[in-house]
C-alpha cells in the first residue's frame, strides 16, 4: 500500500436544528485493520460514518480519500469510490427477496439486459454461505427476524467490491453463533487489505476484534489508541468520562407469587410447547439462538399474534388474550424488539411516543393538558436519562440508543405488572446499559415481574434470577439458580445439544 | 419524506396566507367580491363541504381514505325524504334515521377495512358504489320534495336579527367540536398515533382497529349531516346528490395541510382548505370566467395553493 | 356470487314470441327519464312488447352507452331505440347493430347525419324534439314579457349539444337582453343555488334567467328566494319537471319548456313496430315540444293540449 | 399488516377464481352470456380501462396515485382531433403528438411529485382539473368526427381471417411488454423498491426522483394510448371522454391484487381486476338488470371480490 491510510477525516462538524452533533472531530482507516468507533448513544458516531457514506452531505471539515482530498456528495459516489456501509438501522426493502436486496440497483443483467435472476440467486446464495447463514436467499425480507434482517444487511454490504467497510452495529440483534460467523469475515477481510470500521456497544466484541479505538463525546474527539494498549474499564472511562464499576447491578429481592404462567404455548411450526412462569420480585431471563421463537413467543403473551393453542396465567387466573389492549389492561407491557416499526411513532414528538401506552396521567378533567403530559414525561425522560433537547424533538431525530429509552419511558409510563423487555439494550451504550439493568432492578424491587429477552450472553447471565433457554421453538432448558449460570451451560442449551426435565422448573414456582 | 416532518399544529398557515393573497387578488379584480354579503355566500356554499370534509379528515389521519361520502349524502338524503314526505314520519325522526344509516355506512366501511383488512380506497369505493345505486333504486328518478319550515331552518335560516345563516355558526361549531376532540381527547391522539404508526400504536396496547372502524363512522356520519342541511337548504332530496363531492372533500383537506399517508394535519386547515376552493369558485362566477376556462383556472389555482406549502416547507 | 338479478328472467321466459326492444337513454336519475321510461312501459304493456330499459350514470358517459349497444346486439334484441348522449360516437355502436340486422331507433338526442353516413351507419328514425326550436319558444315568451333583460345563462355540463342548441335556441331571440353572465352548474341543483347566488351578488340587477335544465332552474329559485330577489328575476328553464310545474303555480318560475317524454316514448316504440312490420319512416318523427307558463299549467297538469 | 405479507407472484389467484366463478354464474344464469361473440365484446370494451389500468399500476407500484388519466384521455383526444381533422396534418403526426403530450402531462404531475414534493393525490387532482379544462376549452361544446380508415384501423380492424378486433391484440402485447418490463428490467425492479421504501431505495444509490417521474410519464402515455383506441373506435373526440375512467383503473388495479401503499402487486392481476369490473356489468346488461341497481350490485361484488381476496390471504 502506498499510503498509510485510506481515509482521514478532519476537524468534521455536523449541525442539525438545535444539535450539534460533532463538534471538529477527527478519524482515520487504515488498510487491513478494525477501527473501532466507541461512545454513547448520541456521541455521534452514526453521524460520522453517515457523512463518509455519503448520506448526510451536509458537513464542514475535509475528508482525504486516498491521499486525495475529496468533497463526498452522494451515496453512489462513496460506493464507486469503494465505501461500503452496513446502517445501524434497517435499510431493507420488505417487498422483496433476500437476493434482489442484496443486488438492489446492480442486478446482473443478461445479454439483453433483462436481470438475471437464476445469477442473482446464485450470487446470493454464495454470499449468504459466505457468512454461514441458511436464511434463503429466496425469501421475502418481510418474513425475516430482525437478526436475519442484519444478517442480510451483512451480507448485502460485502457484496461490494471495496476498500472499506462500515459496520454501524452490525452484531446489535445477533447472536454468538452469527457474530463468530463475522469475526470470521472481518479477519478474512482484515487479511485482503480492507479497512474496517467497527461500531458496537458490546465491549467484549471490541477487545475481541479491533485493533485500534477511537472515542467520542458529545460529538467531540477524545483520542484514538490501540485496543490492546487498553482494558475494558479503560474504555468505558474514556467513553462515559468516568470510572464504572458494577455493570450488572443486581438487587436481592425475595421472589414473590408468580405473576405469570404460560403452558404449552403451541403456535405453527415457531413455538412447539412453550411453558414458563415469571415470579413477581424476580427477572425471567430469555436466552436463545436467532430465530429460537423468543420473540414469537413474547408476542403471543402479549395478544399480538394469535396461537394454535395453550394457557396463560395472569395471578393465578386463567385469560384468554386476543389483543394486546387486553394484555394491556391485564397488566402486561411488551418492549418489541424492533423500535423502529413496532416500538415508536418516528414522526412524532417524544412527548406523544411516551404518552402513547397511557395519557392518563396528562389527561384532566378538560381533557388532555400539554402541561401535564411534558412534566410527567419529562420525569421519565430524566429517570433514565433520554439525551434530547427537548421532549419536543421527533423520535426519528434520536440516536438508536435513545429511541431505545423512548420506548422504555413508554412502558414505565403504564405502571404494568408484568413487564417483558424484548432486547431491552439493542444497540444502548454501557452506561445506559447500566441504567436500564437498575430500571429493572427497581421495577424489581417494587414487586413486579419482569421477563427480559436478551441475544447477549453476559447480560442474560448477569442480569437474570432465572434463566429460560430456547431452541427452535423448544424450551431446552431452564437454569433456577443464578450459581449455576455459566455460558457452557446456557450456550449448550441454546444449540440444543442439551436438553433438561422442564418438570423440574415448572414445579419450583 | 419531506411532507411527513411537520408538527401538528391544528392550523396550516400556508393555506391561511394563500387565502388571503387569493382574497386580496380577488377584491381588486372584482369590488363585488369584497362584501359582507358575498362572505356570507361564500361560507354559506361551503358549508356542506367543509361538514363533509371534517369527517373524511379524521378517517385521512388515519392513514385511510373515504370516497364514499359523496354517494352517503344521496343516499341519507333519499331516505330522510322519503321518511318525511313520503311516510309523513316527524322530521326528528327522518333526520336521526339519515344519521344512523350515515354512520352505518361509515361502520360498514370501517369494519371492512379494519377487521377484513381491506384497503381504505376499495373498500370505500365498493360503498360509494353500493349507496349511490341505493339510492338510485330508492329514489327511482324522482326528487323528493316538500319540507315543513322547522325542517328547513337549518338551511336557509339567518340567526335571529343578523344576517349570518346558522347553518354556518352550526358548521363552526362542529369545527370547534372536532379541533377540541382532536387535540385534547384521548381519541383524537390515537387517531393521529394510527396514522403515524398503525403497528406501534397496536403494539402499545391500543384497540386500533375500534379507532378505525370509529374514523369512518365519523366520516358517514358527517356526511349524512352535510346531506341534512344539503336538502334542507334546496329543500330538495334527489339521488344525485353529492356527485364527485368526495373529491372536493379530500382536495380540501390537503389544500389545508393534512398529509394523505396520515398521522398529520389540522382541523382548522381543512376549513381553510375548503374556503380557497370555495372563494376560486366564486371569484371564477363573479368575474365570469367562461365555463370552458373554469376547471383549467381551478387546476392550476390549487396547485399553485399545494406548491406555496410545498416550497415554504421546503426553504426551513 | 354471481348468479343474481334473476327477477328479469321471468318477463322474458314466458313471452317467446314477444317483441324485444332495448331502450338506451343517457341517464335515469332524473324526472325526464323515469316519466319517458313509465311512458314506454305504459305503452308496451298496451301493445304487449318487452321493452328493457337501460342507462349509464351520467348523462355525459358515451362509452358505457357503445357498451350497452355492444351488448344488446350479442343478446340479440329485435330492435334498438336510443337516446344518444353524443351526436358523433354513436355512430360505428349503431353500424355494429345494423350489421345484426336490428333496426335503430333515435329517440330526443339526434345523430350527426355526416358521422352516420361516416361510419356506414343507418337509423330508421329519430323521434323526438328539435331542442333550439323547444328552447326558442322560451326565448321568444321572454323577450315578448320583458323589457329590459338583464339575463344570466346557466349553462349544462360543456360539451353536450343538446344542451348548447338550448342555450342558442333562446338567445337568439333575445338579441336586446343584456347578457351578465352566462355560466355552467354542471346541471346541479346546489351548483346551480351556488352559481345563481355568486352571480346575485356581483350582478344584483339581473332580471332574467335561462337555465338550460330543471335541475339548475331549481337552485336558481333556491338562491333567488334566500337572496331576497323574489319577483324581481324571471326564472326559464327546460323539463317541466314535477317540480316546476309547483314553482310555477308558486309563481317562482316563469316557464319551462315541457318536451313530453312519454310521448316521445310512445312514439319511439311505435315506430319499432312500424319498421319491424317493414313500413319506412320519415328522417324526423317529431314529437311536440310546449311552453307551461303560468296561464296553461292547469292545462298541462290535466293532460289537456297546450301551445 | 396482513396485505404486505404476499409475495410477488405477477399473477393473482384470488381475482382468477373470482373472474372463473362469475363466468360459470353467468354463463348460467343468461345463456347469451356465454359465446365467444360476447367474450370478444367484453375483452374489446375492456380494451381502454386495461391499458389505462396498465399506467395507473406503475404508478401505484410506487406508492403514488394518479386520477388525472381520464382527463387526460380527453385532453389528448381533442389534441389529436385537431390535428388530424382540422389542420389536415397525417394522421402519424396527430397520434404522436397526443403521445407526447400525454407523457407530458405525466412528466408535469411527476416532477411537481418528486422534485417538489406534493402528494400524487392533489398533484394529480390539479392535473385532472387542468387537463379537462383544457380539453373544454380547445374543442369549446364539439365533438371532432371524421377520421381516415387507417387511423380508425386500431379501433375497429379485425386480425385478418379472424373475428378477434386487432385493439385487445394490442392490449395483450402492451401486457406483455410491461410484465417482462416489470419483472426483468432493473426499471421494474426500481419501481418496486421504491413502492417498498423510497427512502431505503434512495439510500442503494437508485436515483429515486427519475424512475418516479417515469412512472408518472408512462401513465400519461398510457392514457394518450388509450385515448388513440378510444377515438378510433368511435370515431369522434370528445372533451367529456374519460370521465371517471380512473377509478375504474384504480379499481382493476386493487381488485387485480395491486396494493396502494405501493411495493406490491401484478401485471396481470390488474387486466383480470378490469376483466371482471367488465364482465359484471356486461352481465347485469344481459340480465338486464334495472340501472338503478347495477351500481348497488357492482359495489357489492367488488367487494365480495376484494374480500374473497382478503380471506384467502388470513386463512394462510
Ligand atoms: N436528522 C437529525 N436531526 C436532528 N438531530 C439528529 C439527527 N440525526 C442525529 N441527530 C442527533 O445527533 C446526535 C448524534 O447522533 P448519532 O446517531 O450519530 O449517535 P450515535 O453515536 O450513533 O448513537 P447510538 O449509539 O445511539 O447509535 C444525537 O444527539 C442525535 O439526536
Ligand atoms: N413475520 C414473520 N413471518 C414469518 N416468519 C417469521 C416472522 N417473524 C419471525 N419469523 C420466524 O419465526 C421464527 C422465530 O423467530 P423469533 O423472532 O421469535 O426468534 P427470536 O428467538 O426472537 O430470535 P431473534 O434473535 O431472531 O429475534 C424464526 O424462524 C423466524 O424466521
Ligand atoms: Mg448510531
Ligand atoms: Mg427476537
Amino acid at each position: 500500500m502506498e499510503q498509510e491510510y485510506i481515509v482521514q477525516m478532519e476537524d468534521i462538524t455536523v449541525r442539525f436544528p438545535g444539535v450539534l452533533a460533532l463538534d471538529k472531530v477527527r478519524f482515520d482507516a487504515k488498510p487491513g485493520e478494525v477501527h473501532v468507533l466507541l461512545g454513547e448513544n448520541g456521541a455521534g458516531k452514526s453521524t460520522i460514518m453517515k457523512v463518509l457514506a455519503g448520506v448526510n452531505t451536509n458537513y464542514e471539515g475535509r475528508i482525504i480519500y486516498k491521499g486525495e482530498e475529496i468533497t463526498v456528495r452522494s451515496v453512489e459516489e462513496q460506493r464507486a469510490r469503494g465505501v461500503s456501509i452496513i446502517f445501524q438501522e434497517m435499510n431493507l426493502l420488505k417487498n422483496l427477496t433476500v437476493a434482489e436486496n442484496m443486488f438492489l440497483g446492480r442486478q446482473p443483467v443478461t445479454k439483453t439486459g433483462s436481470v438475471d435472476w437464476k445469477a442473482m440467486n446464485r450470487q446470493a446464495r454464495e454470499l449468504l454461505d459466505s457468512i454461514d447463514s441458511n436464511i434463503s436467499e429466496k425469501a421475502m425480507v418481510s418474513t425475516l427476524s430482525v437478526g436475519q434482517m442484519q444478517m442480510v444487511e451483512i451480507a448485502k454490504a460485502l457484496s461490494f467490491k471495496c476498500d472499506i467497510i462500515i459496520m454501524d452495529e452490525p452484531t446489535s440483534a445477533l447472536t454468538e453463533k452469527e457474530v463468530a460467523a463475522l469475526f470470521r469475515i472481518i479477519d478474512k477481510l482484515k487479511k485482503e487489505g480492507v479497512a474496517i470500521v467497527y461500531i458496537s456497544h458490546r465491549l467484549e466484541e471490541i477487545a475481541k476484534v479491533g485493533d485500534r479505538l477511537t472515542v467520542f463525546r458529545d460529538g467531540k474527539y477524545i483520542d484514538t489508541v490501540n485496543v490492546a494498549d487498553v482494558t475494558i474499564d479503560q474504555m468505558v472511562a474514556m467513553m462515559v468520562g468516568r470510572e464504572m464499576t458494577d455493570y450488572y447491578p443486581k438487587a436481592d429481592v425475595e421472589p414473590g407469587e408468580t405473576l405469570l404462567e404460560v403452558r404449552d404455548i403451541r403456535r405453527g411450526n415457531v413455538l412447539k410447547g412453550v411453558s414458563f412462569h415469571a415470579r413477581a420480585g424476580e427477572i425471567t431471563g430469555f436466552y436463545g439462538l436467532m430465530g429460537a421463537g423468543r420473540t414469537e413467543l413474547m408476542r403471543v403473551i402479549f395478544g399480538a399474534d394469535p396461537c394454535d393453542s395453550g394457557e396463560i396465567l395472569v395471578k393465578g387466573k386463567p385469560v384468554q388474550i386476543h389483543s394486546c389492549q387486553k394484555a394491556k389492561s391485564l397488566g402486561l407491557a411488551l418492549l418489541t424488539e424492533d423500535r423502529k416499526s413496532q416500538g415508536l411513532i418516528l414522526n412524532f414528538d417524544l412527548n406523544q411516543n411516551i404518552s402513547l401506552a397511557n395519557m392518563d396521567p396528562a389527561m384532566t378533567a378538560f381533557g388532555f393538558s400539554p402541561a401535564k403530559e411534558t412534566k410527567n414525561n419529562q420525569r421519565l425522560a430524566d429517570s433514565i436519562n433520554v439525551k434530547t433537547p427537548s421532549l419536543a424533538q421527533k423520535a426519528k431525530n434520536l440516536s438508536g440508543g435513545n429511541q431505545q429509552k423512548v420506548v422504555i419511558c413508554k412502558w414505565l409510563n403504564t405502571d404494568s405488572d408484568i413487564i417483558i423487555f424484548d432486547e431491552p439494550t439493542r444497540g444502548i451504550d454501557v452506561g445506559a446499559k447500566a441504567e436500564i439493568y437498575k430500571i429493572m432492578n427497581s421495577l424489581k424491587e417494587r414487586g413486579k415481574a419482569v421477563v427480559m429477552v436478551s441475544s447477549e450472553l453476559a447480560e442474560c447471565i448477569g442480569v437474570s434470577d432465572r434463566i429460560y433457554v430456547m431452541h427452535e421453538g423448544e424450551m431446552t432448558g431452564v437454569i433456577d439458580d443464578p450459581k449455576d449460570f455459566t455460558e457452557e451451560l446456557v450456550v449448550g442449551y441454546a444449540t440444543g445439544a442439551k436438553n433438561m426435565n422442564l418438570s423440574k422448573g415448572a414445579e419450583a414456582g | 419524506m419531506k411532507l411527513k416532518e411537520r408538527k401538528i399544529d391544528f392550523s396550516n398557515m400556508s393555506a391561511l396566507i394563500v387565502l388571503i393573497v387569493l382574497c386580496i387578488g380577488l377584491s381588486i379584480a372584482e369590488p363585488a367580491f369584497y362584501s359582507i354579503g358575498n362572505l356570507i355566500n361564500i361560507l354559506q356554499q361551503v358549508t356542506v363541504y367543509a361538514v363533509l370534509a371534517l369527517g373524511v379528515n379524521v378517517v385521512i389521519f388515519t392513514g385511510g381514505i373515504d370516497i364514499s361520502v359523496g354517494s352517503i349524502v344521496a343516499f341519507t338524503g333519499i331516505v330522510m325524504g322519503k321518511l318525511i314526505v313520503e311516510c309523513g314520519l316527524p322530521d326528528p325522526v327522518g333526520i336521526l334515521a339519515a344519521l344512523l344509516i350515515g354512520a352505518a355506512c361509515g361502520t360498514f366501511s370501517g369494519v371492512m377495512i379494519a377487521k377484513f383488512k381491506l384497503q381504505p380506497m376499495i373498500a370505500t369505493l365498493a360503498m360509494m358504489s353500493m349507496a349511490r345505486g341505493a339510492a338510485y333504486t330508492l329514489a327511482d328518478g324522482q326528487t323528493i320534495t316538500g319540507y315543513s319550515d322547522g325542517f328547513r331552518w337549518i338551511g336557509v335560516a339567518n340567526i335571529p336579527g343578523t344576517r349570518i345563516p346558522v347553518q354556518i355558526v352550526f358548521m363552526l361549531l362542529l369545527y370547534v367540536l372536532f379541533y377540541y376532540v382532536m387535540k385534547y381527547r384521548k381519541f383524537g391522539r390515537f387517531i393521529y398515533s394510527i396514522g403515524g404508526n398503525e403497528e406501534a400504536t397496536r403494539l402499545s396496547g391500543i384497540d386500533v382497529d375500534k379507532y378505525k372502524i370509529l374514523a369512518y363512522t365519523i366520516s358517514g356520519l358527517c356526511a349524512a349531516i352535510a346531506s341534512v342541511i344539503l336538502v334542507a337548504k334546496l329543500n330538495s332530496a334527489q339521488s344525485t346528490a353529492g356527485l364527485d363531492y368526495e373529491m372536493d372533500a379530500i382536495a380540501s383537506c390537503v389544500i389545508g395541510g393534512t398529509s394523505l399517508l396520515g398521522g398529520y394535519g389540522s382541523v382548522w386547515g381543512t376549513l381553510v382548505g375548503a374556503i380557497i376552493m370555495f372563494v376560486i369558485r366564486n371569484g371564477l362566477n363573479l368575474l365570469n370566467v367562461s365555463s370552458n376556462l373554469q376547471k383549467l383556472v381551478l387546476g392550476v389555482v390549487i396547485l399553485l395553493a399545494v406548491l406555496a406549502d410545498s416550497l415554504r416547507n421546503r426553504k426551513k | 356470487g354471481g348468479g343474481s338479478g334473476s327477477g328479469s328472467d321471468s318477463s322474458s321466459g314466458g313471452g317467446e314470441s314477444k317483441t324485444q326492444i332495448a331502450y338506451i337513454v343517457k341517464a335515469k336519475s332524473d324526472a325526464f327519464w323515469t316519466s319517458m321510461e313509465d311512458g314506454a312501459m305504459a305503452y308496451a304493456k298496451e301493445v304487449g312488447v318487452q321493452v328493457d330499459f337501460q342507462a349509464p350514470e351520467k348523462e355525459t358517459d358515451v362509452e358505457k352507452q357503445v357498451q350497452f349497444m355492444e351488448n344488446a346486439v350479442i343478446k340479440g334484441y329485435d330492435a334498438i331505440i336510443l337516446s344518444a348522449a353524443d351526436s358523433n360516437a354513436l355512430a360505428p355502436a349503431i353500424k355494429k347493430a345494423n350489421d345484426a340486422n336490428i333496426p335503430v331507433i333515435l329517440v330526443n338526442d339526434t345523430m350527426d347525419q355526416g358521422a352516420l353516413d361516416a361510419a356506414g351507419a343507418h337509423v330508421e328514425t329519430y323521434v323526438g324534439i328539435d331542442q333550439y326550436e323547444a328552447a326558442s319558444l322560451a326565448g321568444a315568451y321572454a323577450a315578448a314579457n320583458i323589457s329590459d333583460g338583464q339575463i344570466c345563462y346557466l349553462e349544462g355540463v360543456p360539451g353536450v349539444k343538446a344542451l348548447d342548441d338550448r342555450l342558442s335556441g333562446f338567445q337568439d331571440q333575445c338579441p336586446n337582453f343584456t347578457t351578465v353572465a352566462s355560466q355552467t352548474a354542471r346541471c346541479d341543483r346546489n351548483e346551480g343555488f351556488n352559481v345563481m347566488q355568486n352571480v346575485l351578488s356581483s350582478n344584483p340587477n339581473v332580471n332574467v334567467v335561462w337555465a338550460v335544465n330543471a335541475e339548475m332552474g331549481q337552485g336558481a329559485i333556491q338562491a333567488i328566494e334566500q337572496g331576497g330577489f323574489s319577483g324581481k328575476v324571471q326564472v326559464f328553464d327546460f323539463d317541466a319537471a314535477p317540480d316546476d310545474i309547483k314553482a310555477i303555480k308558486d309563481g317562482t318560475l316563469t316557464g319551462s319548456v315541457a318536451q313530453y317524454p312519454d310521448l316521445q316514448a310512445k312514439a319511439a316504440i311505435q315506430a319499432c313496430l312500424d319498421v319491424l312490420d317493414g313500413k319506412s319512416l320519415d328522417a324526423h318523427t317529431k314529437t311536440k315540444a310546449a311552453l307551461v307558463t303560468a296561464d296553461n299549467v292547469e292545462d298541462y297538469e290535466a293532460g289537456k293540449e297546450i301551445g
